[in-house]
């Protein structure tokens, strides 16, 4: 790309001052060249990919994070899964998975299934996994996503029937397909301790569309297709990947563009895909992403909120309002973003089933835009005074290096108006866990990225009476829609239901969602695949990349 | 002025008489400037020196009359902030080269030094590298002027130092300067200056940071130089017994300036400039004050030997605490010492005899760890800090270093009121200043100096503000750790006759330290010779001095060279015959 | 002999001004030394008067992202409007260099003085008293000194910020992480000079006269100890621009909204270097680069002048001078000997040389 | 009182005329005790760092909600907190911790599972072997330009490298690897632009058995002169980037010292012997002048482990600072408190290598 060169030269002449002893002392090394041993493989074109993704465990039962699910989506056989370009769950390494009774949940498993490592691949396997799960509970792990197991049983080689609490648990499926999921090999994990990776990997207990070869955690994979796995998904297209850990993304940037990396997934910089873009030597692969960020209101301790001096539900409403009215998301998706993230008008991301835009229409200027004149009105009918005080916090070290711009620019647009006075702090996250449940937050950013692909996961969390956020959100109506959608076995009436609670919510703005992260992957030019991956399944499969 | 250039006189030592056309080297007309912050000072002015073969010539003077500047000249060593006028014409030992050293380029001046001319310092600890051996750093010079092998190079390195008189020094030669004690490191400067055979020695002031006993042997040593090697020496010092031990020629200097130039006894038994006349003057004798004391003594009132004394020690111990449950370092064992009301104790030692222990031991400054001492009445042996406060304000004390005896960011009026105000005399300066002129006027310092800071002061006034301070609280003791010995012989002189007379008028009782002889024999009443740490010899001046009886003592005595030619050389021949008896 | 009737006149004393620590070595500088002292004198004073002059001469807020009519826009290259073109975040970068200067300058002030406090608080008392306390207060410092100051001030960070993000708030836990790191060398520094001075002779001088020991600290040991700081604090100021912008650039320093910090640009800078946008990176970087060149240009300067082995004097051109001025003359005058120039000075440096560089 | 000898070679004033300070007086034995007596200091200094970054990391929150803080409610995050027992007085907590730490048991990390001891071997060898490059080209420049400058003293060659000198310090790290990579790796293309080796290299060093961590020695087994090469080419901009900041410290420390050498009265006193200027600052200024370098190396290592916190972020170089500042972040206390201890370890132990090299060297200690 011409002009990036172009700019580096000049930056490079800027500097040549205080590089030019550098370079007399590096300059006996110049000749040489490090590319002629960037390609180890064999057989067909072996794919490198990069992330700054961090591995906490390669076991299921130790980890609840998006770096090391990555992996075990590579690796593990699960029992549902989701086809690409779906968000809804089949049957993975099952050939059948069924209700059989209100709280029995019952799969059958394919026949002559094999781990890596030659042992057989049985319902006892998948029991044992389950099992763990809940018995080792581990501070780091996602067991909680289990609330509604009640027990696992094997009565034969090829069956699993899973006892449930409650009735008709339309989620449990989409669960399967999460963290929570992955089936492991009983000979080689500990029952009752989150087992070292090293272990694993020595062990070969793997099933997936891969098997590791060579691991060294956070800094170098190498991945080999697994013709045993006879699932859902199908082969690899390509039997060998590496995936490279970064720290750095600019690191990551550069080694893409210099080609030393085929796929970069997860996390560039924006201003990195956005150079990269108009670099032919590469391509900018998006899809639809899972995450999501949202302001948060506290409904106790934010302007004239339940427990302010001043408490008035309906001013306190009006704020929020107005809020939802002045936010302007296309600007913080491009001046902050670049396009990496898109706005969001709704709870539920666009992609999943269910998904509408309700605030789209019923805030701002009805298209999307802010309206300063309507959020103006809004406070004034309410009859709130302006400008109002909002104390507004975001974490600065959670959700990525450009949340202090981003709540920057949300500042600056609250303020443009002369409607809000934005007082803005941040914290750092692990005070800012602690202080946000306690009511120290008026008014707080939140991200969320979701375990499995299904509204659900957006709405149960959150609007619950009993939630997450813990931010005193109670309606009585929402909280019966969300727990009726839940059991709700007709798809459509289950549709139906998930729209509407994201219409009632909108009106209530528990919180105010205005951008979903996007999912991108920056490829070679001779890289297919990746826009297969790039689903509203969130799972990034590596099978699906080829080299050309 | 009109002395300036003084005539040589005629060759002093009949041997020389053949070379006495030749110099070693030539001064003429010597001037050297330095840049400071003050801006340029001259440190000499039109200075002519000249040295015959085989002769030593002592360039004597107070400090800052910029003997050890023209000394430098000679090899060509000043710092780079000097500028040099004049010419310092330098022959070889054979006579058969000369070069004007002012002139030299640097690689000259290089091939000059060490072979033509060589150079011994006055700290031998300082100009030994600690990371090489001897052998090592003699060779040095050898390998600086040509080839030489390792071999040879150690072979000629032990002959020399067999030759300055090192024992084993064919063993010793590997060891490091560490290992050697302060006069065999001189030797060995000496041997590093030998080992070359140059015409000329410059030797400045190579024995003033040695004791007296090792400075006889370095001085013996010296003569060998001029005797043994025909070697002239150009001898650096402010000492004069130093210059009528060694010297054939004496130039005097003052203020940049050669005052008088002459052979070493005409010099002492006539000289001609009213400075050399005064510097001679000021120069302690033994013997001088006998009478003084005599009389003293007969003044004394009845039962006055009876009287409570002021200091009384017992069986004195003091040890300093070792490191790392490292035994101690016993400084003082077993010592007894009284000094009654009025008198004058001289203590005197070398370096590490524990004299300047017992003072501070009695002023409490340094705890006492055996025996009695009984200071005014109280047992310091175990004392709490309550019990010594008391005693504190009837003690003064004056110190050695002239320069850090006050606060530098004081003033001297605020320095001398300090024991006024501590011990409750005064409340502020103010109202002690009028006590403080009085104490200024008493050491004979204008009032107004009061108001100066310490380093307005000359290291002669300051002793005098000292004395003052010790003496603001009318104290019954005072404590004086070798006041003069950082001071010129001129200063001197006149800071021991202020306190002569001061004694004599406030008659307090007094603890004189000193290492010098003569000096504690001007003032004191008895004298304790110490010797590591315990009392050899006592008694009066007339007694110790004049006829001492430990061995110690006579070589004590033996060793100090009195600032006379003629007796010396009856010295030289006594300290031979003690030596020999050992 | 003649000396008692008269007090020669003295040369007239320095004015207050000139004997000022910096004003002073000014004076006694010469050629490249001097060179060296008013280039780094230019250059902390530039950067001085930036700091105080900031909302003047900047042309923006350090946190402002539009004008009264549109937003400055993201990342973009220098113009008219924005000299230095605009960060990543939107901000005017040339705006956020003015005003980090002035937050470094807070940042320096307050934590050398806090450090000042304590450590010569503690180095004078653990120095006098010796014993125990001393053994321990040694043993706990040389610990800390040891450590890598910059996970120190890391750690320090943490415990102290707790999140705060206001202007003081992040000015004062970057300032007290660095003064965490500074304390040890405060108290080695004065400790050294305390042990130094307890066997001068003026020391014991006041023991014997029996002067308490608060007397002896404040009025004899603490004002002569204290000589050697306007080298160590200079010094220092530099270590903490270096420690400030480290903590930024790892992302524990302070917030964009709550005052413009060098560091934390750099950091996000990172990004667009390698996409070929380079205002954002190389503006706050050569700042860094320029203010702590400027003060420690200034600091080595001083602590060549303060230590004769390393000062340099010029040689007069001829032979000049006045010589009664150089002689201890029999009315004993000042003594300037001057072949050995001045007494032996402590190195005081010498313990900051060790630490300097860091990040 | 004199000083404790941890102090002596850095807190005394003396100027470097008597920089070779006796560490001891008295004879027999001194070397052997003085070794000792600095060997058992160790302890101290690493139980005070221990005992610090435990209060401080305990006081400033858990693993748990670092972790997990954005995913839980309030319940289970306090729940799982009890059942890890991070509530328990904080007394009793580091009482099991000091416990394991005799045992030799550092633990496993809270926020990625890996032993404790895995991670210091594995990130350890990194660092040290980006410290031992740096080192390499500290000396390299800094040594030999510091002679240069004080034998040069107050002319041209002398201004400009200690303009250098400054600027390798004023330079932060992260800024000149930053430019480095820019001018060297993006611009010219001659050095890789992060990482310790590329991808390949690194799957064919996994392949060793007990590969020692050290890339260069691991690359050498392989026999692959194209794996030497590629970590070698790897490692060049970050040790000059580490390299240059230590180089200036170097740089100055070699100047003082040897001009404080070159005054001394020993070279006067090889001068006045006539000996040449250049083996005069080579060998009676250069090596009493060694000594309190030596010395003051040691405690560069502290320096060099601070900037390596940098540039190993700069340079994707996995090592122990790097992977610290996120374990801080994640409040991994059994993890930082692991690295510190190491750190302190190794800091403390260099130094006390780096004082009995110095008393070595100095004769008046060996004898």
């Amino acid at each position: 790309m011409v002009s990036v060169t172009r700019s580096g030269r000049r930056f490079a002449a800027a500097t040549a001052g205080a590089a030019a002893l550098a370079l007399v002392l590096t300059a006996c090394g110049g000749g040489s060249d490090d590319e002629g041993s960037s390609d180890g493989g064999s057989s067909g074109a072996p794919i490198t990919i990069g992330t700054t993704d961090k591995i906490t465990s390669l076991d299921p039962a130790g980890s609840y994070d998006n770096g090391s699910f990555a992996v075990m989506n590579q690796v593990y056989p699960f029992l549902m899964n989701t086809p690409y370009g779906s968000p809804d769950v089949e049957p993975d390494i099952a050939e059948s998975a069924e209700f059989t009774s209100p709280t029995e949940y019952t799969v059958k498993l394919k026949a002559g299934l094999k781990w890596a490592n030659g042992n057989a691949l049985t319902s006892s396997d998948v029991k044992f996994s389950f099992d763990r799960m809940v018995k080792i509970n581990d501070p780091n792990g996602p067991a909680s996503l289990l609330y509604n197991l009640d027990s696992t049983e094997a009565p034969d080689d090829t069956t699993v029937v899973f006892h449930l609490k409650s009735a008709d648990d339309q989620v449990f499926p989409q669960i399967l397909s999460s963290p929570v999921g992955p089936i492991v090999d009983e000979d080689v994990f500990s029952p009752d301790a989150v087992t070292p990776d090293q272990e694993i990997v020595d062990g070969d207990a793997f099933a997936g569309q891969y098997a590791i070869t060579s691991y060294k955690q956070n800094d170098l994979i190498a991945y080999e297709a697994y013709p045993g796995y006879k699932g859902l998904l199908g082969a690899p297209k390509t039997d060998k990947v590496n995936v490279k850990y970064y720290d750095e993304a600019s690191n990551l940037k550069l080694d893409t563009q210099e080609g030393n990396v085929d796929v970069a997934f997860r996390s560039l910089s924006s201003t990195d895909i956005d150079d990269l873009r108009g670099n032919d030597k590469v391509k900018v692969v998006e899809g639809p992403g899972g995450e999501t960020r949202y302001i948060t209101f506290n409904f106790d301790t934010q302007p004239f909120g339940a427990k302010t001096d001043d408490a008035d539900p309906a001013k306190a409403l009006a704020v929020r309002q107005a809020v939802a009215d002045l936010i302007d998301r296309d600007e913080i998706a491009d001046q902050v973003y670049k396009g990496t993230y898109t706005p969001l008008y709704s709870f539920v991301p666009e992609g999943l089933t269910g998904a509408t835009e309700p605030l789209k229409t019923m805030y701002g200027d009805g298209q999307g835009k802010p309206d300063a004149d309507k959020a103006k009105s809004t406070l004034a009918d309410a009859g709130v005074t302006s400008p109002v005080t909002l104390d507004l916090q975001y974490s600065n070290d959670h959700y990525g290096p450009s949340s202090a711009d981003e709540y920057a620019l949300i500042k600056d647009q609250l303020e443009k108006s002369g409607l809000f006075k934005v007082n803005l702090q941040t914290t750092e996250w692990v005070q800012y866990s602690k202080d946000r449940t306690a009511d120290v937050y008026p008014a707080y950013q939140l991200g969320w990225f979701p375990d499995y692909s299904d509204a659900d996961n957006y709405l149960t969390p959150f609007f619950l009476k009993e939630n997450f956020l813990a931010n005193h959100y109670d309606n009585k109506a929402v909280n019966d829609e969300i727990l009726q959608q839940a059991v709700t076995k007709d798809p459509d009436a289950r549709t139906k239901l998930i729209e509407k609670i994201q219409d009632d919510v909108a009106a209530d703005l528990s919180t105010v969602p205005y951008l979903q992260g996007a999912q991108v992957a920056v490829v070679g030019k001779d890289v297919e695949g990746a826009k297969d991956t790039l689903d509203a399944s969130f799972k990034f499969r590596y099978a699906a990349l080829s080299k050309g | 002025m009109s002395s300036t250039t003084t005539t040589p006189a005629g060759a002093p030592r009949p041997g020389a008489g053949p070379g006495a056309e030749r110099h070693v080297v030539e001064i003429r007309d010597l001037a050297v400037s330095f840049a400071t912050d003050a801006g340029s000072v001259r440190a000499v002015d039109g200075v002519d020196l000249t040295v015959r073969p085989g002769e030593v010539l002592a360039v004597v003077g107070e400090s800052g009359s910029g003997k050890t500047v023209t000394a430098s000249t000679i090899l060509g060593l000043l710092p780079e902030n000097a500028t040099t006028r004049g010419a310092v014409v330098l022959a070889n030992k054979a006579g058969t080269d000369e070069h004007d050293v002012v002139a030299l380029s640097p690689k000259q001046l290089r091939a000059v030094r060490g072979t033509d001319v060589a150079m011994v310092f006055q700290e031998p600890s300082a100009v030994l590298n600690p990371v090489f051996t001897v052998g090592w750093q003699i060779t040095e010079g050898l390998r600086a002027h040509g080839k030489v092998s390792a071999k040879e190079g150690r072979a000629r390195a032990i002959e020399i130092l067999e030759r300055v008189g090192i024992p084993d020094a064919a063993e010793r030669v590997d060891q490091y300067p560490h290992q050697f004690s302060g006069g065999q490191k001189q030797r060995i400067v000496i041997a590093m200056a030998l080992v070359l055979d140059p015409g000329l020695i410059v030797a400045d002031e190579p024995t003033t940071a040695l004791d007296v006993t090792v400075q006889a042997e370095i001085l013996d040593l010296l003569r060998r130089v001029r005797d043994e090697f025909g070697t002239a020496v150009v001898l650096i010092t402010h000492n004069m017994g130093v210059v009528a031990d060694l010297a054939d020629t004496v130039a005097v200097m003052y203020q940049g300036k050669v005052v008088e130039q002459a052979g070493a006894r005409e010099l002492f038994a006539d000289p001609q400039d009213e400075y050399t006349k005064r510097l001679l003057g000021s120069v302690p004798r033994i013997g001088e004050a006998t009478a003084r004391t005599a009389a003293r003594a007969a003044g004394r009132p009845e039962g006055w030997a009876e009287a409570t004394p002021v200091v009384a020690a017992r069986d004195l111990e003091i040890t300093y605490p070792g490191r790392f449950r490292r035994p101690g370092f016993p400084a003082v064992r077993g010592v007894d010492l009284t000094i009654r009301p009025g008198e004058v104790l001289g203590l005197v030692g070398e370096s590490g005899s524990g004299k300047s222990t017992i003072g501070r031991a009695i002023a409490g400054l340094t705890p006492v760890t055996g025996g009695s001492l009984s200071v005014l009445g109280v047992e310091m042996n175990g004392a709490r800090p309550r019990e010594v406060r008391p005693v504190r304000s009837r003690i003064g004390f004056v110190f050695q270093d002239p320069s850090s005896t006050f606060n530098p960011l004081l003033t001297i009026a605020d320095g001398v009121a300090e024991p006024l105000i501590v011990q409750g005399r005064a409340r502020d300066l103010r109202a002690a200043r009028a006590r403080v002129d009085e104490l200024l006027e008493a050491v004979q310092l204008p009032r107004a100096y009061g108001d100066r800071y310490p380093h307005e002061l000359s290291g002669g006034q300051r002793q005098r503000a000292s004395l003052a301070r010790g003496l603001a609280l009318e104290p019954e003791l005072l404590i004086a750790d070798e006041p003069t010995s950082a001071l010129d012989v001129s200063v001197q002189a006149r800071v021991l006759e202020l306190f002569a007379e001061l004694q004599a008028e406030l008659g307090f009782a007094c603890l004189f330290i000193s290492h010098d002889l003569a000096v504690v024999d001007l003032l004191a009443d008895r004298i304790a010779v110490l010797y590591r740490g315990q009392v050899v010899e006592e008694g009066t001046g007339e007694h110790v001095l004049g006829a001492p009886q430990d061995p110690y003592t006579q070589r004590l005595l033996a060793s100090l060279p009195v600032p006379d030619p003629v007796q010396q050389a009856e010295r030289r021949v006594e300290l031979a015959r003690l030596r020999s008896l050992d | 002999m003649s000396d008692t009737t008269l007090a020669p006149a003295l040369p007239p004393r320095p004015s207050l001004w000139s004997r000022l620590p910096v004003v002073s070595h000014l004076r006694q500088s010469v050629g490249l030394q001097r060179f060296m002292l008013v280039a780094g004198l230019v250059i902390t004073g530039i950067f001085l008067v930036v700091a105080v002059l900031a909302p003047v001469l900047a042309p923006y807020g350090y946190s402002q992202l539009r004008t009264e009519t549109a937003a400055f826009g993201a990342q973009q290259a220098p113009s008219g409007d924005h000299w230095l073109g605009t960060t990543v975040g939107g901000y005017d970068v040339l705006s956020r260099v003015i005003w980090g200067a002035q937050t470094a300058a807070l940042v320096i002030v307050v934590a050398i003085v806090a450090s000042i406090f304590l450590g010569i608080l503690i180095g004078l008392v653990s120095g006098y008293f010796g014993g125990w306390i001393d053994r321990v207060l040694v043993v706990v410092c040389d610990a800390i000194y040891a450590f890598p100051s910059l996970l120190l001030a890391i750690l320090a960070a943490i415990v102290i910020s707790g999140g705060k993000s206001s202007l003081w708030g992040g000015i004062l836990a970057a300032a007290l992480s660095i003064t965490v790191v500074f304390i040890p060398q405060y108290f080695r520094v004065i400790r050294a000079e305390v042990v130094r001075i307890k066997t001068e002779a003026y020391i014991d001088a006041a023991r014997v006269i029996g002067s308490p020991h608060r007397r002896i600290m404040v009025r004899h040991v603490l004002r002569n100890s204290t000589r050697t700081l306007p080298l160590i604090v200079t010094l220092n100021a530099s270590e903490a621009i270096l420690t400030l912008a480290g903590l930024g650039f790892l992302g524990f320093g302070i917030e964009p909204t709550a005052a413009a910090e060098w560091g934390y640009d750099l950091n996000k800078a990172i990004a667009d270097v390698s996409s070929g946008i380079w205002w954002t990176a190389l503006f706050p970087g050569l700042a860094i680069v320029l203010a702590v060149l400027g003060i420690t240009l200034v600091g080595e300067s001083l602590n060549d002048l303060a230590d004769p082995r390393l000062r340099s004097r010029r040689a007069s051109k001829q032979v000049a001078g006045d010589v009664a001025s150089t002689s201890v003359a029999v009315q004993g005058n000042v003594v300037v000997d001057v072949t050995d120039p001045g007494a032996p000075v402590a190195d005081p440096v010498r313990d900051v040389d060790e630490r300097e560089g860091r990040a | 009182m004199s000083t404790a000898p941890s102090t002596e070679a850095p807190g005394t004033p003396a100027p470097t005329a008597t920089a070779v300070a006796p560490r001891r007086s008295g004879g027999g034995g001194g070397l052997g005790r003085y070794i000792v007596v600095r060997f058992l200091l160790i302890i101290p200094t690493i139980f005070i760092l221990v005992t610090t970054v435990f209060v401080v990391m305990r006081a400033t929150g858990d693993p748990i909600t670092a972790a997990l803080g954005g995913r839980l409610t309030p319940d289970q995050l306090q729940q799982r907190i009890h059942e890890a027992g991070y509530d328990r007085p904080i007394l009793v907590q580091y009482v099991e911790y000091l416990g394991d730490l005799l045992h030799g048991d550092f633990g496993t990390t809270l926020s990625d599972n890996r032993p404790v001891t895995e991670v210091l071997t594995t990130f350890g060898t990194a660092t040290l072997e980006l410290a031992v490059y740096a080192l390499i080209v500290a000396f390299l420049v800094g040594i030999p330009f510091g002679l240069l400058a004080a034998s040069r003293r107050d002319r041209l060659p002398d201004a400009v490298l200690r303009v250098f000198a400054i600027l390798c310090y004023a330079t932060p790290v992260f800024f000149a690897g930053l430019l480095l990579k820019l001018v060297f790796s993006v611009s010219l293309g001659w050095f890789p632009v992060a990482g310790r080796a590329s991808t390949g290299t690194e799957i064919e060093l996994q392949t060793l058995d007990n590969p020692s961590g050290f890339y260069l020695i691991d690359a050498f087994r392989t026999g692959d002169p194209d794996a030497v090469g590629d970590v070698l080419m790897h490692a060049v901009l970050p040790a000059v980037a580490l390299g240059l900041l230590t180089a200036g410290v170097f740089l100055r420390l070699v100047r003082t010292n040897v001009i404080g050498t070159l005054s001394t009265g020993y070279v006067t006193a090889a001068r006045s012997r006539g000996v040449r200027e250049g083996r005069l600052l080579r060998k009676h200024a250069w090596r009493p002048a060694l000594i309190p370098i030596i010395t003051v190396i040691g405690l560069q290592v502290a320096l060099l482990l601070s900037g390596a916190v940098l540039t190993e972020t700069t340079f994707e170089w996995k090592g122990l600072g790097f992977q610290l500042a996120h374990y801080l972040q994640a409040r991994d206390f059994v993890a930082v408190q692991g690295i510190v201890v190491l750190i302190a370890v190794v800091v403390a132990l260099t130094n006390f290598v780096v004082d009995v090299i110095a008393a070595l060297i100095d004769p008046r200690v060996r004898y």
